[in-house]
């Protein structure tokens, strides 16, 4: 079809297609309220059973100029009847509220895809103002997509007329015209969301009716007004999940959630210090809001007081989390030492984004690897976790909580940028059915000495402030094996540095050994990821296995130590492959500690891998 | 670790370590170190409830020392550590102890805000002008001119004052006394920990090996009289032998003048009559060179930090009778997918 | 960068760069951008000679608008940055743009420590009393109560003063304006300027996004003229309509107290006169809420810190005539090993 | 001879028995002024001709107690007719002023050695302060030494009397006794003490004549004294060393002054920002005091802004430089990072200390290897060099400068607690003769954009404040290839992190090719060391390649980017050993670049190998 491609009102409708999957991407101005169209679209499809993912695309501006290309706010879902991991290598549909949106996404969309675009905000300015020279709606330059261009800021206006609203409001219900538009096209329900129009304008019920009623033209107009283009829309089936109750998070809200119910589970409170940095404040937002669940949040002067302050309430009995970005972390290095000389617990949660210093900070990246294992003074060993996704944050939460407080010892939890702000669907589970893992405060005098290794975790013990009998003094100074007094003595300093060494090497124990995703245990590639990367790997493996190919798919959880097992399992493989969103982090350490001669695949670009990227690179090391 | 227990009062030594003390000799530290000791018996402090947190230097060796909980922590953060302590264990009696350039140099962010958020600790800032533990350069509180291995020709920098720098972050406590001054130092520390709230005390302390006798222009016997004025709230600012030495206002320059009672005219009634909720009165009592002004300059009580945060968990709790954790994961959108 | 070169006197958008400008439409820190550029014209400055220096938050993104040298370095260590600029080139004009989350909050410390030293830079902290760039936290100058995503039931701290930090630093130029009020700010902004040594200039600054009139109740037109007290060296400190209302001293309780000239037997002999170079009295300004004190409040010059450096590199220079490196490596004991 | 031997008269004297080396230990109470002694003594072994390396070792504590052991300081040379390169592994000679000093050092003493105690400093009060239940100069404790008691104190005593001095002065003489004793024994020449004596004590001549007088009674003992152990002393004949002026030289000062000489080379004034940290402080003094070389230094309130302030006089035009310790350098990361990402010249200088946290401050380690290479958040490759030995700073910090200016990054400087400290003898180089490398400023306003690199170091132009047509701006956020404004353009970070990478690792090509120190370039068994360990691998491997192992040194200088041909040279070995002081650090990096089976020889007690661990590691390798 082409640019010129209008409405046709030819009545002969034809059934709704079937599709298995469809990637659909909101895009408007940073005022055009995409994020939560976005977001509902998200919730209709969730409840029609499908798979999904989502990623949300923010402009770097708190709130640009209107119409600048620099404002353009974008939010993606992939949704379908399979399994979906990832939001979606390139966009099906395409919604582009104005021209400056259609500039920055139309790279995005898959040629023959199809693009929906309100042809009324397309004036001369706004062009202008968005670099076209020439009206894209005219100058032949979408002839590869199917454009669909409508009047939405008109056929709004008329929608709400009856509700009086100022033109600037009125406009505002474009984005509900359009939604209502692709519900009819994917054969949604309005329902939830007319629910939460009325929830949301409580105290503005014209407001909450404008917006049903632009919903419900947007959705009308699809249905009578026929487009050639979509014939009778498309359906997308059920995907088949695990039955239960589900619901839509992001890596922010998973992370925090699993934050307090692992120290719940360790019986602990959760005091959490931080210090405002995009895109680690998710996690302090929603931990904010949690004071009822006993949880302290502490905005800090700066991330070392953060993680200080964090170092004081774990010294005191609670759990000590400081979260923050790269740049963040950096600052807390010297904390951290702090922490791992006197083996305190404590979770240091970053959220790693696009570097170095300042770099790209609304952008994700996995280049913070280095730090994690590497970033301190002298031997500092601590454990490390990675999530893999939105909802996996709060399983890693739980287990970061566990290995700081059973092992006496700071946890480095990695995540990123997409993930903290991805939201994908949720099996939520039973709180009650998770396995407790309570911290035993010590109590006895008899024989107690702060820095006495527990002879199977080398935990030193946790006797907290107002305990009688215990009292003791801790530091930064080196401390004597056995009594716990600072000691200068070279014989003990060699002991304490191997014992610290050795109770985090010792985590290899008691973690478990590392699977494969998908694949054989042996073959011709391992692919190797670790953290965000792991729905465009896993689906790449997955595709390309079905084409025959002998691939597998390892996903590394514990970064450090690394799962006793992995070695042995690379070493099976022929060729080792590593897609990285870095310039090859984890692979330092898997030749260094494997031998293996396992190779980057690098990409360094603030965006997420797509699958036909690692698709392209497993074959050409096939091919090869 | 201290394992006997004693069920009757303690006594000074019973907040001694066994450890040795490791400043040198005729260090002002030792003489601090002493009073601490006797008035957290003198206090009745629990030995098991008081805490000890102190960044690096050689002031902050002082948790060693003291057979309470310590934390010898890292260099300028002890205020950070504190806060967190006292965060998660509000019921803990927490006193910080650092120096000069633990505390004004690389820690002065972490003391404007801990004064600023009125964290209820005792924070004592032992100020011997000097850098001791790496080996006796200048630091923020010494004088213009201070010669020392990093400023051989003398420093050239405008030195903080302590008390003032404590008076603009906003602190609500603010007081002052000397390492020597055995009973003045004991009476300031009690009232520091009778205050609810970031009760600041600056310490000046004589660091015999790297600035021996910095303060003596006012701390010897000799001078002292002439050269301390020792503020009570409600007591006319007087000093001197006799007491016979004043301040008195100038409404016009708008600073404390130092005048002779009897002579020129000058009766008691001239004398201004310290208040310590005054914090213009403090500011220029601080700002005094000469006499210099020693006790609670200024205490004017708020509600500390951690109460309130305190008091906002406990109101968000009342306000959500019953909710578990499950019900945290359900909260919101959610939807069932039947098998 | 600007390859253009005038010849003749620059004016206001020659100090504009070509960089689209992207802050909120609304946003206060256009019109402070819009004074700087016409200030600079004004006084003459040279674009290759003047360098903006900035940490990060919203307002530090100021130096990609200004066809100066600039640089935006990272959050909170403005301040040092500029004190090695100055410390290299103490010829270059440089300009400090700081936050409150990035001068208060991270960078304290540095912010106490280059005014302490009296560095001979102009540091203009944007106060919007929020954390714009990262979309809405409160900030150390948020006023108790605040909501904001980080403190959704209102924040519990003690907001700090800046005026009150930068005196209590030891400030020798300590100055307040308003984003909006661009003849009183461009005066503000020349005086700092012109004057030698750090200069602390903090201006209101209203985020329309996240603190939106959060200083309406002194900066709105109706209500200015009460709100507001314009200071000046060697005036009386009067303001109101017809400039009936003045500050008088209660020198018992130390405040400065509103009277109305004319009512109560109040003349205006009974005003206090403005004397910028009395502490005492900025700090009372300061501590004023109402009226507001804007304009210069406190200016005591002394020497700064990088003219002094440079005078002991000069001397030093002068005492060791001919000393060259291969003199630096032979000094001291040295012993020749024959073949 | 056992601990009872006293002075024996016998007339008959032979003649001084010749040694290859010697390694004497002085060592007594803080306040003793046993490293004034034993500077002494490395002068007048240095005037002799010797080839000679000592090493302070200093308490931890200010000023501790008299008495006490942990008051004790002590000052070790070695020296020798041979080429010397260690402070010596064990102590042929020690001289203990009081029981602490003996108690402390005697384990240094080799079976057979010898060593002098003032017997007059043996109280009972200081036999308990030290911790002796009974008299080791009695109970046969120290049988297997050649002990030789001499009641010092007194002897200095009477030798000062007719200064007429306080018993407390007249006792502060006591050291310069021992000397004199001392450079009898080794047939020293007393005049350049003599010399600095009336120099020191200008204003007191009282003080000055005393303790010459000391000075020339040890001396006089000596000679007419017979003791039976010592004969007639012995002599260290002059070493074959290349002729030409010396001096003797700590790694602190070589430091500063290869700082000093590299600017001048480059064309720039150093403006030095630092934050006193032990044992960092050496260069920080040493700079202080070289104002009239327009050195400017800067005591920052912190780490961070003294980095920061570097970067600014840099961003300025001048050599910016910061110097701290481990836990320094972490508070530096993020300003480091910015460094990186404004492509600005910056020389950081750790010396490293004993860790994690404050550790042992006083105490050596090599354990920031990792934290130099790695420790910032996202990818922000530096370069990163190592100075060897005391003398070889000045060499390694004028390399620092080149690489700094010549490829607009941060270069970090690795040295340590050892060699801050350590002195050596040192050829003074003629500063005339040194190869210039002048910076050149941009000025040209034609064509400039800040990031414009040149095309074969990958630079930025330099272009600093005051150049007209130059304004710019620059930052830490990520910035457009070409023009220099800021760009979150995926394809142009990914090339810009590319670029950073390729500037870095293209050093490699601007470096000397890895040589082998010591063997051949191909064997059974090639050592691999970095920093201080040079000196004792260097010693273990040409002893053993005597005995004919086929063993090879490899020292490496440039840590990052790695030379071109390490990995070819090591793959020529049968096996890699990789001693370091710390738990395998270098080793990370050799075994992930060169996937060679590399082995570490890991020492953590904060004390420099010893060659005879070495030797028996190596050993071990070739007989396995
Ligand atoms: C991060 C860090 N920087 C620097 C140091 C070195 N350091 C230790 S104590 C100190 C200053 C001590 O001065 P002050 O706080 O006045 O204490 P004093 O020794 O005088 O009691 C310094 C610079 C350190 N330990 N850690
Ligand atoms: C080390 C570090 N921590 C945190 C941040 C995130 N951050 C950027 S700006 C900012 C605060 C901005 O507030 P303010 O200084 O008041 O500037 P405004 O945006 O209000 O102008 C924060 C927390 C960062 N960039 N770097
Ligand atoms: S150096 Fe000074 S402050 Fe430190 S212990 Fe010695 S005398 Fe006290
Ligand atoms: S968030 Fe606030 S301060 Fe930042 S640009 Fe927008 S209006 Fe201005
Ligand atoms: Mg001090
Ligand atoms: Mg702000």
């Amino acid at each position: 079809m082409s640019a010129n491609a209008t409405v046709d009102l030819d009545p002969a409708r034809p059934a709704r297609q079937e599709l298995e999957s469809a990637v659909v991407r909101f895009a408007g101005d940073s005022g055009d309220g995409m994020q939560l169209t976005g977001g509902q679209f998200t919730q209709s499809s969730a409840m029609a059973g499908n798979d999904l993912a989502t990623f949300p695309d923010f402009p770097a501006e708190i709130r640009a100029p209107i119409g600048t290309t620099f404002g353009v706010s974008a939010f993606q879902i992939n949704f379908g009847s399979r399994v979906i991991k990832t939001s979606g290598d390139s966009v099906d549909l395409l919604i582009a509220m104005n021209p400056a949106a259609l500039m920055v996404e139309i790279p995005n969309l898959r040629a023959g895809g199809m693009v929906i675009v309100d042809s009324g905000a397309f004036t001369e300015r706004n062009l202008h103002k968005a670099g076209y020279r020439t009206n894209p709606l005219e100058d032949g330059s979408l002839d590869k997509y199917r454009t669909i261009p409508i009047d939405i800021s008109k056929l709004t206006l008329d929608a709400v007329k009856e509700f009086g609203l100022s033109k600037k409001e009125a406009l505002r219900c474009r984005n509900l015209w359009t939604l209502g538009l692709v519900y009819w096209m994917y054969a949604r329900d309005r329902q939830t969301t007319i629910d939460w129009l009325s929830q949301k304008f409580a105290s503005r019920p014209d407001l909450a009716g404008a917006n049903a009623a632009a919903l419900n033209a947007g959705h009308a107009f699809g249905e009578t007004v026929e487009m050639s283009d979509v014939s009778a829309g498309f359906t997308v089936r059920p995907a088949d999940i695990a039955p239960g109750l589900y619901r839509a998070v992001t890596g922010g809200e998973a992370l925090a959630w699993g934050l307090v119910v692992g120290a719940d589970l360790a019986g602990l409170t959760v005091m959490f210090g931080s210090y405002p940095i995009t895109p680690a404040s998710a996690v302090l937002h929603t931990l904010s809001n949690l004071k009822h669940y006993g949880v302290i949040t502490f905005q800090a002067e700066d991330e070392i007081a953060a993680a200080c302050a964090a170092i004081g309430a774990s010294y005191a009995g609670s759990l000590g989390v400081t979260s923050s970005s790269g740049p963040g972390i950096a600052l807390k290095g010297e904390a951290i030492g702090l922490a791992v000389s006197t083996e305190l617990p404590l979770v240091v949660i970053n959220s790693q984004r696009a570097g170095p210093s300042t770099g790209m900070p609304t952008k994700t990246e996995q280049s913070d690897l280095h730090q994690a294992v590497f970033g301190r003074n002298a031997d500092s060993p601590v454990a490390v976790v990675s999530a893999r996704s939105p909802s996996d944050c709060f399983e890693v939460a739980i287990e970061a909580v566990r290995l700081a407080t059973k092992y006496m010892t700071p946890v480095i939890l990695l995540t990123d940028g997409y993930i903290a702000n991805a939201a994908e669907p949720w099996l939520i589970p039973d709180v009650d059915t998770l396995p407790p893992m309570p911290v035993k405060f010590r109590t006895d005098a008899e024989g107690f000495q702060p820095f006495l290794r527990d002879p199977a975790t080398l935990a030193r013990p946790w006797a907290v402030p107002g305990t009688p009998g215990l009292e003791h003094r801790i530091g930064g100074l080196e401390k004597d094996y056995d009594s716990g007094h600072i000691s200068y003595d070279p014989v003990n300093h060699e002991r304490m540095t191997q014992a610290r060494m050795d109770k985090i090497a010792g985590i290899a124990d008691d973690i478990p050994r590392q699977a494969v995703e998908e694949g054989g245990e042996r073959g011709r590639l391992a692919v190797v990821g670790w953290g965000s990367t792991y729905g465009p790997i896993n689906r790449a493996v997955n595709r390309l296995r079905g084409e025959g190919l002998d691939v597998s798919h390892i996903h590394i959880r514990h970064i450090w130590p690394l799962p006793r097992n992995l070695c042995d399992l690379l070493g099976g493989f022929e060729q080792v492959l590593v897609p990285e969103l870095n310039t090859g982090q984890l692979l330092t350490l898997l030749r260094s500690e494997c031998l293996v001669p396992a190779e980057g695949l690098n990409k360094i670009s603030g965006q997420p891998f797509k699958i036909a990227e690692i698709e392209t690179a497993i074959r050409a090391r096939m091919e090869a | 670790m201290n394992v006997v227990r004693l069920s009757e009062k303690l006594v000074a030594k019973d907040f001694a370590t066994d450890q040795e003390v490791r400043w040198c000799p005729g260090c002002g530290d030792y003489a601090i170190l002493k009073v601490m000791q006797r008035t957290l018996a003198e206090i009745g402090a629990v030995r098991e409830n008081t805490v000890f947190v102190s960044g690096i230097g050689c002031a902050s060796r002082f948790p060693y020392y003291m057979a309470t909980y310590g934390f010898h922590t890292i260099h300028g953060r002890a205020p950070a550590v504190a806060t967190g302590i006292k965060l998660a264990r509000p019921e803990l009696d927490v006193w910080v102890v650092t120096g000069d350039g633990d505390g004004l140099s690389i820690g002065g962010n972490h003391l404007l805000h801990v004064l600023r958020r009125n964290v209820d600790l005792q924070v004592l800032l032992f100020n011997n002008e000097i850098y001791g533990l790496t080996k006796g350069q200048y630091s923020p509180t010494s004088r213009v001119g201070t010669r020392s291995p990093s400023t051989p020709t003398g420093s050239v920098e405008h030195p903080v004052s302590a008390a003032a720098f404590a008076l603009g972050a906003g602190a609500h406590f603010v007081a002052r006394s000397v390492d020597t001054m055995q009973k003045h130092l004991a009476e300031v520390l009690k009232r520091a920990h009778a205050h609810r709230g970031a009760s600041f005390v600056e310490i000046f302390q004589n660091c015999i090996v790297y600035n021996d006798g910095v303060f003596s222009d006012f701390t010897e016997k000799d001078v002292a009289d002439d050269a301390q004025i020792h503020v009570e709230h409600g007591r006319p600012l007087v000093f001197g032998e006799g007491k016979t030495r004043g301040l008195r206002l100038d409404p016009a320059k708008l600073i404390l003048e130092t005048v002779t009672i009897g002579a020129d005219g000058v009766s008691e009634a001239d004398v201004v009559v310290h208040d310590e909720t005054n914090r213009t009165l403090a500011t220029m009592l601080v700002a005094l060179e000469m006499p210099v002004a020693l006790g609670v300059l200024y205490c004017a009580p708020a509600p500390s930090y951690e109460t309130s945060i305190r008091e906002r968990i406990d109101e968000a709790k009342a306000s959500h009778p019953g909710d578990d954790l499950n019900a945290l994961l359900r909260r919101g959108h959610t939807w069932t997918v039947s098998g």
